[in-house]
């Protein structure tokens, strides 16, 4: 097992919870949690392929992460405001409660 | 030398005023009037520094300010002042304080209206400095924000449309413009003026472009800078704007945004494409020659004085081109013609200044004329005014004479110099052009003698006695319309390395 | 590799738990120990100045956000309710299904080995790409940034019509 | 003690600052303005007098001034001022002339509000004249040139609430400068051949044998020499100041000005400038007469367009009934002799005439400005008459003045001046019609000027005003008895046995021989036209004004068309007036119609574009959209009802696509 690889399948595993967690539970705040779980596993794996790609000097890995850090913040800033804006709406956060979007 | 940033304050001064303003809502109409006045005169007092410490034997840039702005971009804080630039300058000096003074004696507010015109007043001396042309451009396109509002805000009859004409069409050109600087951007990596020039001295620019490319991007600036000027038959935005304009905005538009134009041909069309402007000069050169006569000829028959006076800016800046483009159209040829160049440019850069002052002063007298004729400015609505106002007819007669190119006053040397170079570069465009002279003695004295002579009838009846601050301004411009008439050496003296260069380059 | 091995156990075990958990305020807590696993292996690979950035933004700044989100939405009475059982055990089945691709998939695709030494990318070099190369995607970003504060703030705080709705 | 040559800008600056003085003091103050403007012109003179003096110690010498006006590229505009007989002679002339009219203006004016104003256009007008008179180059002299003609223009405009004083200082104005752009563009194309317009520079001026062999060298257009060309060039601005045919039609209009200003235009300075201008640039106009291959010499023109102006202008004074037209059309004609005597080579002769009619024609004009003043503004000689007695002093000089005119033998300026014109014409190579035809108009002269003395002085008072004339005052009779005496003495500075003034001006001067036949047919001629001029009009005074002319009766249709100017001003109204109206409203029409269109149509077309899109998008497009549209609702319809809105329920299709996507990839092979 190359150490890409393992650095792989600790991202999957990360991925993995991450996904788990938001199918499973219904607190809106953990979903989000989830999700950022996710995310911080897709960083994983492209600083991964950077350390052990082609061409590291080019540093698009690390460029990309970088991005991907502001963009999940900006993200987890707008979803925390949603999940308080959601509490205000039905005073609890339990997210099979919200049910407005259905067609 | 000094180590001020001379022209950072040089445009900031009135930017500054203007903001000033901007933040004092509450101000009275003559706290207004006196802030805009003082600023508007900082031109003049920051004018007078740099000409003091104005080298004019140096051929380049002096003054210079240069500031990385936009890396990634390339983009520079750069600027400079040559002896163009300073001509314009100091032009934009006079006709500033004047154009604020004109609205002096008019009703309603006055505080929104000094703020814009100081804006304006800022934006064309930015377009005057600049060296860099995201920086120019920005001046240039800045300077049509207040002057939409003056027209449409204060304007007389027909203002919506002319304004709403004038902003279309000059961006119009603009557009043009801008979409021909991304394409060099594209191809040089450069936004500064003086390695473009230098890329287009070398030909480096038609070869990155490529032959059609070149062309385009030429045809697109050459509109762009055409609309503004306004090279005929691109000029129809300009009489009804002009027209409805309130006076000191129609002074700051002849007098000051007209030379942009000009500056604009000769800081960037000429040096940028030079083979290009060449080939293309001897059909601009009679489109030139077009304006000159047709322009006259169309002043004749106006009835509104505002716009036969209108008409006869499109003549006036008809000779600046036309010497312009004789001299493109000249490098290189067969003639050893150096020393027609030479008085072509020199009698251009005078023609600038002089038709600068001249026209303004023109519409300043048609403004007061307007105010006191409750908002006509018919040739009919006048008649024996030099009568009941001798004072006032004596400043626009000054004026008129100066227009018509009598000798002792400015108008005349510009032409003069012109016509010498445009005789020695392209005898037959000066000798087309001789009709335009006469029809503007023609168009000219016929509005004098239909206004200021015969009996005394409509508005000149009782015509109310020139108010201190119109006299202040009128005295002004008249100054400024007998010295360099007299003196011509004073502003030939600060171009004539420059104007040397330039018609050097041909002869090369 | 095992300083891998020991980074990753730490993290996957702190967010295991934390998902587990039923009081928030602790998964939020032990969620923050998992991030600074992700920050540590960030610092093992080489990219110093994503761990930083690591630390700062999910460690410093989501974590507080996450915490005041927690306490603002706290049920006024005792603690959270209880999971629905349901899902749970068709959840697992399906992360664990995903898991088992990803690592089969993982195992299976012929990686390259990689040059193994760290790759000397430094913040000065990191710096040099933001602001040549991809300035426009630094400025977008900013504009993002920027925008999602406002977006956040109008949602947080856009009380009155929405509640007498 | 003789004026330096660089104190001659004093003699124009003096009369130019006074004028500015002047326009500067208050209105309240009109005797200051009239005493300002006369002690500098005073001043003036004196200095002309001290630079004649010393311009005639050394004739040949030319005294030169030269100083740099402006830099231009590595050279300079250059200008200079030029001491040499001609210039300072004519300056002296119009300085002693301008003296006397302003003197005379003291009373012709003295009940004016604006006299100030009147005194401050004087002045310039004479700072600007003797300017021109001393330039030593063109540009100089173009400069002071325009001056003049702004000048004039203020002065015919002087009384501009009058309609018709208005139009005429218009017509003058662009009448001359019709032919100022000749000039203009002549003194470009000399610059452009030569690099100068110094007259004379050491050499290098444009006067000098080295630029006129290189002028005259050079051909251009048409088979002309470069020469040629601008010395026709330099013509039309001399025509149109000079009031020579084509362009006289400014002149007769010009009276529309005070009296004075007539004087000023007509007798001494203004008409003179284009004499003037034409004996300065001689040698360059003269420059082709050795090329024998040029299809025409410039002087053959200039002596043609002479001789047709001294007959026209002759002819059509015949006819006039108004005294000061009477005398424009007079000063048309001298001035064509003038140019007659230029084209034929005797450019002495012409100056000597010029300073003969300047003195002569100046009395005329002033005392008809006499007459009109002591008849209440009576211009119309039908109704005048019969003022022999009642002004015996104006009855007196106006007589020395028509007798000099009319060429009255040996006593009388006019005659030998005018002598020296028809030796010159008789001795022309080229052709001997302008000789014949100047005799005519010598003829011509004697008639009408008989006539006008008897109609206005013989006889019977025919309207009031000439029935309560009074005498007019010392301050207007004295320069009357000046100019009078003057215009006698002159004429004995050129006669055949002596001639002075031919032979200061150009030392260059050789007297022809053999002028007794000449003269005997040219006082016989004069006694013709006098004869019958007394006939007609002198031996039967008109006895009311109605009556009929003695002219009109004999050739009734020639009368008319005499009077009428022979219909100079409708022909250029109907024509160039036309064309002028004509392409201005073409020029707005194109404007308005052609480049507004031109917008207008690409506006249409972005609407037309719009409606076509429009009407496609409705018609074509929006059917099948709609069709698609109802489908698509349908299944939107079934298809929202899988969205539960539940996120749980989203995030497990999500899971589950996942898985299927990488199952497809992982098992399927998709690459």
């Amino acid at each position: 097992m190359s150490p890409l690889q393992a650095c792989l399948l600790f991202s999957s595993a990360l991925f993995s919870l991450g996904l788990i967690a938001v199918l499973v539970r219904s607190n809106a705040i953990l979903v989000l949690l989830g999700v950022e779980l996710m995310l911080n596993a897709a960083n994983l794996n492209f600083i991964a392929f950077w350390r052990y790609g082609p061409a590291p000097a080019e540093g698009h890995g690390v460029v990309f992460v970088v991005f991907a850090l502001a963009v999940a913040a900006a993200e987890a800033a707008v979803g925390l405001a949603l999940v308080i804006a959601l509490h205000r709406h039905q005073r609890n956060v339990r997210l099979g409660e919200a049910r407005r979007l259905r067609g | 030398m000094n180590s001020w940033p001379l022209l950072s304050l040089l445009v900031l001064a009135p930017w500054s005023g203007a903001v000033l303003l901007g933040l004092r809502p509450g101000l009275g109409d003559r706290a207004s009037r006196w802030l805009g006045l003082a600023f508007s005169l900082s031109t003049a007092a920051l004018g007078a520094v740099l000409l003091t410490d104005f080298d004019p034997t140096r051929i380049g840039l002096q003054f210079v300010e240069r500031h990385a702005w936009i890396r990634s971009l390339k983009v520079h804080y750069h600027l400079g002042l040559d002896g163009l630039s300073l001509v314009l300058v100091l032009l934009t000096a006079a006709v500033a304080p004047a154009a604020q003074l004109a609205g002096w004696g008019r009703a309603g507010p006055t505080r929104v209206p000094n703020l814009l015109l100081l804006f304006l007043q800022g934006a064309a001396l930015g377009v005057f400095v600049a060296q860099d042309f995201v920086l120019w451009f920005t001046c240039w396109e800045l300077s049509l924000v207040p002057a939409y509002f003056l027209i449409r805000l204060w304007g007389g009859p027909g203002a919506t449309r002319a304004a709403y004409q004038f902003v279309v069409y000059t961006i119009g050109g603009s557009a043009f413009l801008l979409a021909g600087f991304a394409a060099l951007f594209a191809v040089t990596g450069t936004f500064d003026f003086a390695q473009l020039a230098q890329l287009g001295r070398d030909g480096a620019l038609a070869a990155q472009l490529g032959p059609w490319g070149v062309r385009v991007v030429f045809a697109g600036v050459l509109l762009g800078l055409a609309v503004k000027v306004p090279l005929w038959p691109f000029h129809t935005w300009l009489p009804p704007a002009y027209a409805a304009a309130p006076t000191g905005t129609v002074m700051l538009l002849t007098g000051v945004l007209s030379k942009m134009g000009m500056y604009g041909f000769l800081r960037l069309l000429w040096p940028l494409f030079p083979a290009q402007l060449q080939a293309a000069a001897p059909a601009l050169l009679a489109l030139a020659v077009a304006g000159i006569v047709l322009g006259a000829w169309a002043a004749l028959r106006q009835e509104d004085l505002r716009r036969m006076l209108a008409y006869s800016s499109i003549n006036h800046l008809g000779y600046c081109l036309a010497a312009l483009f004789a001299v493109a159209a000249a490098a290189g040829g067969e003639r050893p013609a150096a020393e027609a160049a030479t008085a072509a440019l020199a009698g251009l850069v005078l023609q600038l200044f002089n038709h600068g002052v001249t026209a303004a002063a023109l519409f300043l007298c048609a403004g007061i004329l307007e105010a006191r004729a409750g908002g006509r400015s018919g040739l009919g609505d006048f008649g024996g005014l030099r009568a009941t106002a001798p004072a006032f007819a004596a400043f626009a007669g000054v004026a008129f004479f100066a227009s018509l190119g009598l000798p002792g006053l400015s108008g005349f040397v510009g032409e003069f110099l012109v016509f010498r170079g445009l005789f020695g570069l392209h005898p037959a465009a000066a000798v087309l052009a001789l009709p335009g002279l006469l029809a503007t003695a023609q168009f000219l004295l016929t509005a004098w003698r239909r206004v200021f002579h015969g009996p005394v009838q409509g508005a000149a009846a009782d015509f109310a006695p020139l108010t201190a601050a119109e006299k202040t301004a009128l005295a002004l411009l008249t100054g400024l319309m007998v010295l360099p008439g007299v003196a011509p050496g004073l502003l030939t003296s600060l171009t004539n390395p420059l104007v040397t260069a330039w018609a050097g380059h041909l002869t090369r | 590799m095992t300083a891998l091995a020991a980074i990753a156990l730490l993290t996957l075990a702190a967010a295991a738990i934390a998902l587990a958990l039923r009081d928030l305020i602790h998964s939020a807590l032990l969620l923050i120990a998992s991030w600074v696993g992700i920050a540590a292996f960030y610092l093992w690979a080489g990219a110093e100045f994503v761990a930083f950035a690591q630390v700062l933004i999910y460690v410093g700044a989501i974590s507080m956000v996450v915490l005041f989100a927690v306490l603002l939405t706290r049920p006024p009475t005792g603690p959270a309710t209880r999971e629905p059982s349901g899902r749970a055990v068709p959840g697992f089945l399906a992360g664990g299904a995903v898991l088992g691709l990803l690592a089969g998939a993982v195992l299976s695709s012929p990686l390259p080995a990689g040059t193994g030494a760290a790759p000397a990318f430094g913040v000065r070099e990191l710096g040099l790409k933001l602001l040549g190369p991809h300035a426009g995607a630094l400025l977008a970003t900013a504009a993002l940034l920027t925008v999602a504060l406002l977006g956040a703030v109008v949602l947080a705080a856009a009380r009155g019509k929405e509640d007498a709705s | 003690m003789h004026l330096p040559v660089q104190l001659t800008w004093l003699i124009p600056a003096l009369p130019a600052v006074a004028a500015a003085v002047i326009a500067a003091v208050p209105a309240r103050r009109p005797g200051l303005g009239a005493g300002l403007a006369l002690a500098a012109l005073a001043g003036s003179l004196i200095l002309a007098l001290l630079a004649l003096a010393g311009a005639l110690a050394d004739p040949a010498a030319r005294l030169i001034h030269t100083f740099t006006w402006f830099d231009l590229g590595h050279g300079a505009i250059r200008l200079g001022w030029l001491l040499d007989p001609l210039g300072t002679l004519l300056a002296v002339m119009v300085a002693t002339v301008g003296l006397l009219i302003f003197t005379f203006s003291l009373g012709y004016l003295r009940d004016d509000p604006r006299a100030k104003q009147f005194f401050c256009f004087l002045s310039l007008f004479a700072g600007a004249m003797l300017g021109l008179l001393l330039a030593n180059s063109l540009l100089l002299l173009f400069l002071c040139w325009e001056l003049v003609g702004l000048a004039s223009y203020l002065l015919i405009g002087f009384w501009f609430q009058r309609p018709a004083a208005a139009r005429a200082a218009r017509k003058a104005f662009i009448t001359t400068r019709i032919g100022d752009l000749g000039l203009l563009l002549g003194l470009v194309w000399l610059q452009d051949a030569t690099g100068t317009l110094l007259l004379f520079d050491g050499g290098r001026g444009v006067l000098e044998t080295e630029a006129l062999g290189a002028l005259a060298g050079a051909s251009t257009v048409g088979g002309l020499a470069v020469s040629t060309a601008i010395g026709l060039l330099l013509f039309c601005g001399a025509a149109g100041k000079s009031g020579q045919v084509p362009l006289h039609v400014w002149l007769p209009d010009a009276m529309e000005g005070p009296t004075p200003v007539s004087a000023l235009i007509h007798a001494a300075p203004m008409v003179a400038a284009g004499v003037f201008l034409v004996a300065r640039v001689y040698p360059l106009l003269a420059a082709d007469l050795a090329l024998a291959s040029v299809p025409v010499h410039a002087l053959t023109v200039v002596a043609t367009v002479g001789a047709i102006t001294a007959l026209f202008g002759a002819a059509v004074a015949v006819a006039q009934d108004d005294i000061k037209r009477v005398l424009a059309f007079s000063t048309v004609s001298q001035l064509g002799y003038m140019m007659l005597a230029a084209g034929t080579g005797a450019w002495t002769a012409a100056i000597f005439h010029l300073l003969t009619h300047a003195c002569f024609q100046a009395l005329l004009f002033l005392s008809a400005g006499s007459v009109i003043h002591a008849t209440h503004h009576e211009q119309d000689i039908r109704r005048l008459g019969g003022l022999r007695r009642r002004l015996p002093v104006t009855c007196a000089t106006f007589t020395i003045g028509m007798m000099a005119l009319a060429g009255v033998p040996f006593l009388f300026s006019g005659f030998w001046s005018k002598e020296a014109i028809l030796h010159a014409a008789h001795g022309w190579s080229v052709s001997a019609l302008p000789f014949h035809v100047a005799l005519a108009a010598v003829a011509l002269t004697a008639f009408y000027m008989t006539r006008l003395l008897a109609e206005v002085f013989a006889g019977a008072p025919r309207g009031h005003g000439a029935e309560t004339a009074h005498e007019s005052p010392a301050v207007m009779t004295i320069p009357l008895v000046l100019l009078a005496a003057a215009s006698i003495g002159l004429g004995f500075l050129g006669t055949p046995w002596w001639p002075w003034l031919q032979s200061t001006l150009d030392p260059a001067f050789q007297p022809e021989p053999g002028g007794a036949g000449l003269m005997a047919v040219s006082i016989a001629l004069v006694a013709a036209g006098i004869l019958a001029g007394w006939s007609r009009y002198g031996r039967l005074p008109r006895t009311s004004p109605e009556a009929a002319d003695p002219l009109a009766r004999i050739v009734p249709r020639l009368h008319r068309a005499l009077a009428a100017r022979l219909g100079c001003d409708e022909l250029y109204a109907a024509t160039f007036g036309r064309l002028c109206t004509a392409l201005a409203a073409a020029t707005t029409a194109l404007d308005r119609s052609v480049w507004d269109g031109c917008i207008r149509l690409l506006a249409q077309l972005g609407a037309y574009t719009g409606l076509v899109s429009r009407e496609t998008d409705e018609d074509v497009l929006n059917s099948g959209f709609n069709a698609a549209g109802d489908g698509l609702r349908a299944g939107g319809r079934a298809y929202s009802r899988t969205q539960t809105g539940d996120a749980h329920g989203y995030v497990w299709m999500l899971a589950a696509g996942f898985v299927l996507v990488t199952l497809a990839v992982l098992l399927g092979g998709v690459r």
